[in-house]
């Protein structure tokens, strides 16, 4: 009884006594959302352009992050050392194409996915036999970004903003405008939207299937860098990093594999999700329920709705 | 030619289907007498195959009833369909690609094998004696449609003529009372078009099996039916004898492409 | 050249339908089956240490080698992607160590089989969703399975009798005075058991796929429409698919706990051993018995042999091996799928063709 | 069956033996439903009794001519033995046969019944059955297609089997009372001769015949029931009959039928047969398909292969024939064995093959070492079916390619002032069917034999030599030997050419009709990228007509080597723009050339080459396998070959 009470009653009405409460939740929620929706971009993105479902995303985000902080302790001053990860993340993208994707043109889905879990696998060993397996810390404020918090309060209590998140939060949208404008304004944008819709049409307007795979994986890096330099602010930048990754995973589901506002509002929706969940009902499980809430949620989804909130339909034909 | 007396196996009664919006039958209804060879026919877009999924259950009507042996059935799934006796062959092949010809074959046994798990597990006793005896009725299948010497090779590795022999094959292994064939001759070269009649006509007086076939070479249909249907624009368009047909002007004028 | 064929003829239908029907395959079974039971028990394998020749390489490679049999089910015959391998083995792992503990004097060998039940049984609840979705979406959904997993081994203490450590210890177990589990049990014993499990877990599988059930998997993965249309009923064909699977896996996640690891936590079931399983049969060969045995051989002996020698023979650092290994474990994963996406498997059967038709060349 | 048991004179009592001594041991194979279906001895016999009840009921007389159609099956063999338990006569005939050429047969021999293999059969024998007087019913063992037939003379195998199962003992007694009336002197078996020359003849021979030599054959090569044949050639073919009948029958070996004419390389290579006979036309074909096949074959793989062949030519021979041989050779011959024989054979199914047969037709050495030195027994018979085949045969270990081996037990030779040969043997024929005059011909009052081939017993060797048909052997007007034969077999060596034919008999010098073997210049063209529509573009082609030339040119520089033979050198050939057809009457179905008919049929282009023309334009009339007829357009250039000096002794033996 005190169960079912415990599930229907206690949360909302914690929620309505402390609303302060809430809202920090809500904020929270909200920031980590974003997060989630810049992974989740990372994989709309490459599998809106070569329909390669890129497993190894949030390890390009950890990547990043790494290589970031190991060049500005090489003494490269902060933003220098963005332009270097820039770089590196350019001669990545054309490896990739030029060793892997060139070479599976037009197999199945699943070996394209096979191909990024084995990739992952390469870059996890790569980078930390270079940059090593010990945590550190990023260097946010080196790039300027501001630190510390204000306070906000309210219903007699008082809501925490960290500035960080504010700026990530900022930074998130900035990028997401910067993407609308690169794939509606420039040709190279509209090339890449071509391409998803049909290859043979991209090939006639001119455009190299090889070039565009190039840019889309360029292009997912720096999203992975964005991502990266936030998160890696929030907790210490590591290997552990990669496990965010697999959220982006549910994320997809609710938002579409192929929709890039469906990324951010499903990743909005999990991040706040979550971390309501967490907060009112974990206790009741035994917290630490973050671990999972999402995949549920997108269960929730794969059956009922598996083309998810913005996908395309999927219909299947005798 | 058709013989009133016969049996009707099968009747739709006033099919409609639709996709969302779109009508893909309308209000289709006609019968299949036991031990036939009924043809429908139509232009492209017209409703056929979109039939033949009404039939074995694949599709579900918005309305309309099927009548087989004299019961009305119920709303169906397609493995249900399967089990009262209804076979199918695919207008682009669907052969089991990762396995032999006559490991092909022997998927079209599933529903006569009912050895359970444990005996599957250890492959002994009922299990093989089960395996042993469908083994054998595929191999007179095969022997039947003349496909002994591709018994072995995967699928896959044939050509496309063979491998619409080995999917009617496989069809045959149910032993269905009813055959579908979706096209059993599109895209095959005139040699191949001869074989595979003399095939159907074949299944069609060894094993008594009646069959309902799709068909675009007005030359086979009219050779091999005995009653012919003939959709147009998911709608009925005509039903009768060969002879009737040809004579049919609507029929005429839905081939010569009039406007509707 | 070393096959034979010429007078082989069939006169029964049990003799076609036969595991080996070729004689000179029988040999080869047998050359490795001696090599498994008595020349590897006698002498090791060259270069490594007797000890180490048992409990780092026979003893995972032979448990590993039935998750692979188990994954490869699923995902090779029946077409059904799961991520969810470690976490099913942890529900092995966590069934047999809760059996022995309620049935303190039950056999342990029984114990693992009954584990293999329990795990089952889960497995067939998370092949639910694979009746309404395929492909990526499915594997999302085992994802799903695996983190939701590995929280209740955590946070159900239950599972682990409540140990601050919250890790399981294998408790003693012993039978014809045999000691068969915990610390005093001898390693030769712990691999012929698990060697036992592994002859009998592919013979039954060989058996199932074979049959009629085995043949409504790959039904359903190759064109599962057409399946259903000749009588296969997905729900039954997936499900059955899982069930046995996971079975496989269970029994392999029990025995990688109690017969060779001794204690575990949920570490041993996190989502990148999910992910070897997974390569191991890709790199053995989606659908195929031998594969499963390539698989887990190459993905598991190679970096443990690698290690040893680096470590023994170079003295290179472990951690710098470590990395080295899991890049050239990507890389083979890489080179397999650009090559030849079937897996070594294709490959063997490849070479076998070519010896049977030598010298000619078709 | 050392033990000549007198009793063993006449087939029914021959199959009591089998059952008594080999009774469980299989006697018949067939592959059937994926698997080798399989008879043994007992299984047999009680088939063989029913079937021979069931066919009594059915009306067959004693003395009646009962034809027997089809593709090799059990079942027909068990037919031939049951009609002849019952008394009646078996007519196998050549189930590939047009129409017409079944009409001649079956009505010479007025058949009265016809045991059929399926509805082909079935349709033929409609189509002539009103021209057939006194045609009764026919047995059919494939029903397929059948069905609607018209049942009325029309039966099922398996329903006459069953008759004679569901027999009371009436027909029981009918049986044996006719059995008893069987002696080694009641007709066995009526064989129709491939008729090299105008229609064919009807052999009739006699258990005792039949037997006798079969016994004599398996006496020589020690056969037993241990031994597997697989029987593959017509059945309507003497030597088919006395492998797959005579020499089964006789030693209690296993007979295996394929299941079908496509896929008898497979079976054969399943069954793996101890004994396996084959004319030198297949002998040909398969070492031609060999040599192809290593040619597709990895550089490292045709290395190995041109290696140990080479050690397999030098030594091969001599290993088997247990002659000795180098320590390093030895060695050398095993390891091929192991990596290049050993799978050969294995996959030409030849691994178990104890003793091999050509015969028919004369060999190449090359090809016959070429077996020989692989480690198959490849030996050479010579007979007839005047004589039931066996006449000599040759020992284990003298083996040549020139010679045909040692009169058989029981067997007399003679050669003839004209140089034919003559015997005497235990299988002579009894009469030609209906053809006392022939006969008489054939065979005189002390009961030689003429062969119609022309030889001598070869001095160095002690075996029979042949050179030709006696009446094909002629003279040029320079008065030099004329042996064509001799002459088109060294032009057929040539895997390039499937047949030859040589003219010149009476005149001043030769000249070929040269066939090309499709598959071999086919894969050479292939391999130099020459495209070709059809076989008469690519026999057209002058690309071939150089090899071809070149051929020639081999062949006259070695006749040119034996002063005898130098005489046949040919001047100037063709490439013919069809191939010789059965189905036009130009070659036998056993392939051997109708020379006279082609000659008369090609006359035109025969004047040309004897005239100065460099090419000719032709029209010719060829058959399909439907029946139909057609007209065949050609323009054939006509091309001179080198002829060679005769060589003096000294330089002969090079």
């Amino acid at each position: 009884m005190d169960f079912l009470t415990g599930i229907f009653v206690t949360p909302f009405a914690e929620m309505i006594d402390m609303p302060d409460l809430f809202f920090q939740a809500l904020w929270d929620g909200f920031v980590s959302g974003t997060l989630y929706g810049l992974i989740a971009l990372g994989f709309v993105l490459i599998f809106k352009a070569s329909g390669v479902f890129n497993f190894a995303q949030p390890i390009l985000v950890v990547l990043a992050a790494l290589a970031l902080i190991s060049f500005y302790k090489m003494g490269i001053p902060a933003w220098i050392s963005v332009i270097c990860v820039l770089i590196m993340f350019y001669g990545l993208a054309w490896l990739i194409e030029r060793l892997i994707l060139r070479k599976l043109v037009n197999t199945d889905g699943n070996i394209l996915f096979m191909s990024t879990v084995a990739l992952s696998f390469i870059i996890i060993g790569a980078a930390q036999w270079i940059f090593g397996g010990r945590p550190s810390s990023m260097i946010h404020k080196e790039l300027g970004f501001p630190t510390g918090s204000l306070e906000w309060p309210m219903f007699g209590g008082g809501v925490y903003f960290e500035l960080l998140d504010i700026s990530a939060a900022v930074v998130a949208v900035l990028l997401i405008i910067a993407l609308g404008l690169f794939f509606s304004r420039t040709k190279i944008g509209r090339g890449l939207r071509a391409v998803a819709d049909d290859p043979q049409a991209a090939l006639s307007v001119g455009i190299s299937l090889n070039q565009i795979w190039v840019i889309v994986w360029f292009v997912a890096g720096v999203v992975a860098l964005v991502t990266g330099i936030f998160w890696g602010a929030r907790s210490d930048v590591s290997f552990a990093l990669q496990i965010i990754g697999f959220k982006a995973l549910p994320v997809l589901i609710i938002g579409g594999f192929t929709s890039v506002p469906g990324a951010i509002v499903g990743g909005l929706m999990i991040g706040l999700g979550e971390k309501i969940f967490e907060i009112y009902w974990g206790p009741l499980l035994g917290s630490g329920v973050e671990g999972w809430f999402a995949y549920f949620i997108a269960l929730g989804f794969l059956l009922f709705k598996p083309q998810g909130l913005f996908g395309d339909k999927i219909i299947e034909r005798v | 030619m058709v013989n009133e007396t016969k049996k009707v196996m099968m009747e739709v009664k006033n099919i409609n289907l639709r996709f969302g919006g779109v009508i893909a039958i309308k209000g289709v209804s006609f019968d299949i007498q036991e031990g036939e060879i009924r043809a429908i026919i139509g232009p492209n877009g017209a409703g056929k195959s979109s039939m033949l999924n009404v039939i074995n259950g694949f599709y579900h009507p918005q309305e309309g009833e099927i009548w087989f042996n004299g019961e009305k059935r119920p709303s169906m799934e397609p493995y249900e369909v399967a089990k009262t006796g209804i076979a199918r062959t695919f207008q682009n092949i669907a052969l089991f690609k990762g396995m032999t010809t006559i490991e092909n074959v022997m998927t079209g046994r599933q529903l006569q094998m009912n050895k359970n798990f444990f005996w599957q597990m250890l492959r002994y006793g009922p299990a093989i004696e089960e395996e042993v005896k469908h083994r054998k009725r595929c191999e007179e299948i095969i022997d039947f449609l003349e496909i002994n010497n591709i018994r072995k090779t995967p699928v896959g590795s044939l050509p496309y003529g063979l491998q619409k022999r080995v999917e009617l094959a496989r069809a045959l292994a149910m032993e269905p009372e009813l055959l579908l064939l979706d096209e059993p001759m599109a895209g095959m070269n005139v040699e191949e078009k001869q074989d595979m009649s003399r095939f159907i006509v074949d299944v069609n007086e060894e094993f008594g099996t009646t069959i309902a076939l799709i068909e675009h070479d007005m030359g086979v249909v009219m050779d091999l039916a005995d009653r012919v249907v003939v959709l147009n624009y998911g709608e009925l368009l005509a039903d009768g004898t060969p002879k009737q047909i040809q004579a049919d002007q609507a029929v005429i004028d839905a081939y010569l492409g009039v406007p509707h | 050249m070393y096959f034979r064929e010429t007078g082989q003829f069939k006169s029964k239908y049990k003799e076609e339908l036969a595991a080996f029907p070729i004689f000179e395959d029988k040999i080869g079974i047998a050359i490795a089956a001696i090599i498994a039971f008595i020349l590897i028990p006698i002498f090791g394998l060259p270069g490594l240490s007797y000890e180490f020749t048992l409990s780092a390489v026979m003893i995972p490679v032979v448990i590993f080698t039935i998750t692979t049999l188990g994954l490869n089910i699923l995902l090779g015959f029946a077409g059904q992607i799961s991520l969810g391998t470690a976490a099913f083995m942890g529900v092995g792992a966590y069934s047999c160590y809760k059996i022995m503990t309620i049935f303190p004097d039950l056999n342990a060998l029984i114990c693992v089989v009954l584990s293999g039940v329990v795990t089952a049984f889960v497995g067939t609840i998370f092949g639910l969703p694979s009746l309404r979705i395929k492909g990526f979406y499915l594997m999302v959904a085992t994802l799903a399975a695996q983190f939701f997993l590995e929280w209740a081994f955590i946070r159900i203490p239950w599972l682990y009798n409540y140990n601050i450590s919250g890790a399981i210890e294998v408790p003693y177990k012993e039978m014809f005075g045999i000691v068969l589990t915990g610390a005093k049990s001898e390693p030769l014993t712990r691999y012929f058991i698990c060697l036992v499990f592994l002859v009998v877990l592919t013979w039954l599988a060989s058996n199932v796929i074979r049959g009629r059930i085995g043949r409504s998997w790959m039904m359903i993965r190759d064109m599962d429409i057409a399946a259903e249309l000749i009588g296969v009923r997905p729900l039954t064909a997936k499900l059955s698919a899982f069930a046995f699977s996971s079975f496989y896996i269970g029994i392999s996640g029990a025995l990688m706990v109690f017969f060779w690891l001794g204690a575990a936590e949920v570490e041993s079931f996190d989502i990148n051993h999910s992910f070897t399983y997974l390569f191991m049969v890709i790199i053995g060969g989606l659908g195929s018995i031998t594969g499963s045995y390539f698989g887990a051989i190459l993905v598991w002996v190679i970096p443990v042999i690698l290690k040893e020698y680096g470590k023994s023979v170079f003295g290179i650092d472990a951690f710098i091996m470590e990395n080295f290994t899991t890049i050239l474990l990507g890389v083979v994963m890489l080179t397999i799928l650009i090559v030849e996406p079937h897996g070594l498997a294709r490959i063997w059967q490849i070479a076998k063709q070519k010896l049977r038709l030598w010298p000619f060349p078709y | 069956m050392q033990s000549s048991d007198a009793l063993l004179d006449t087939m029914p009592n021959l199959l009591a033996r089998n059952v008594r001594e080999f009774g469980d041991s299989p006697a018949y194979r067939e592959k059937d439903l994926g698997i080798w279906q399989t008879w043994t001895w007992k299984e047999v016999s009680s088939e063989v009794m029913n079937l021979a009840k069931g066919l009594i009921n059915l009306g067959v007389k004693e003395g009646d001519h009962v034809a027997v159609i089809g593709r090799n099956r059990p079942n027909l063999y068990g037919s031939l033995l049951a009609i002849q338990h019952l008394g009646a006569v078996p007519v196998p005939l050549y189930q590939d046969a047009v129409a017409d050429e079944m009409e001649y047969i079956m009505s010479h021999c007025n058949a009265t019944f016809a045991v059929v293999g399926d509805q082909e059969q079935v349709d033929k024998i409609y189509e002539i059955s009103d021209s057939l007087k006194g045609f009764k019913d026919i047995v059919y063992v494939d029903p397929k297609g059948l069905r609607k037939y018209d049942k009325k003379k029309l039966h099922d195998f398996d329903s006459i089997l069953k008759i004679g199962e569901s027999d009371t003992g009436k027909l029981q007694s009918e049986l044996e009372n006719r059995m008893s009336k069987i002696t080694g002197d009641t007709t066995c078996v009526l064989l129709y001769t491939s008729g090299t020359t105008g229609k064919s003849k009807g052999v009739v021979q006699t258990h005792k015949a039949i037997i006798g030599a079969s016994m004599a054959a398996v006496e020589f090569d020690e056969f037993s029931n241990k031994d597997s044949i697989l029987s593959y050639l017509p059945m309507a073919w003497v030597g088919d009959y006395m492998i797959s009948v005579g020499l089964g029958m006789a030693a209690g070996g296993c007979i295996n039928c394929p299941e079908g004419p496509d896929t008898m390389q497979p079976d054969l290579r399943e069954i793996g047969p101890t004994f396996f006979f084959g004319p030198p036309s297949l002998w040909e074909r398969l070492k031609t398909s060999v040599y192809i096949r290593i040619e597709d074959a990895s550089p490292i793989k045709r290395a190995a292969f041109h290696y140990f062949m080479n050690t397999a030519s030098k030594v091969g021979k001599d290993i088997m024939e247990k002659k000795s041989v180098g320590i390093w050779d030895r060695f050398k011959y095993f390891l091929g064995n192991l990596i290049i024989f050993g799978p050969l054979k294995n996959m030409l199914g030849m691994s178990n093959v104890r003793i091999a047969y050509t015969a028919g037709e004369a060999i190449s050495s090359e090809l016959f070492d070429f077996y020989r030195s692989l480690g198959i027994n490849l030996k050479q018979l010579y007979g007839q079916t005047e004589a039931s085949v066996f006449l000599t045969m040759q020992g284990n270990d003298e083996v040549y390619s020139d010679t045909v081996g040692t009169p058989l037990k029981g067997v007399e030779l003679r050669i003839a002032e004209s140089g034919e040969v003559l015997y005497k043997a235990p299988g002579t024929f009894k009469e030609y069917y209906k053809n006392p005059k022939a006969t008489g011909e054939t065979k005189d009052k002390e009961g030689w034999v003429a062969t119609g081939d022309a030889g001598y017993m070869d001095d160095d060797t002690g075996q029979l030599r042949i050179i030709d048909r006696a009446k094909d052997v002629g003279k040029l007007k320079s008065g030099s030997l004329f042996a064509p034969k001799y002459v088109e077999n060294k032009l057929k060596f040539f895997p390039n050419i499937l047949e030859a034919v040589l003219f010149g008999d009476s005149r001043d010098h030769c000249v070929a009709f040269i066939n090309i073997d499709l598959t071999a210049v086919g894969n050479w063209a292939e391999r130099n990228n020459i495209s070709y529509a059809s076989y008469q573009e690519l026999a057209a082609h002058e690309e071939v007509g150089k090899i071809l030339k070149e051929h020639v040119e081999a062949v006259n520089m070695d006749l040119a080597k034996d002063p005898m033979m130098s005489g046949c050198q040919i001047r100037r050939f063709l490439v013919l723009h069809k191939e010789l057809d059965p189905d036009d009457g130009e070659i036998t179905r056993t392939r051997k050339v109708k020379r006279s008919f082609v000659a008369e049929k090609y006359s035109d282009l025969v004047t040309a080459l004897y005239s100065d023309k460099d090419s000719i334009e032709t029209k010719t009339e060829v058959t399909y396998e439907d029946g139909r007829k057609g007209y065949l357009q050609a323009s054939i250039k006509l091309v001179d070959a080198t002829l060679y000096q005769v060589q003096k002794h000294g330089e002969k033996a090079a």
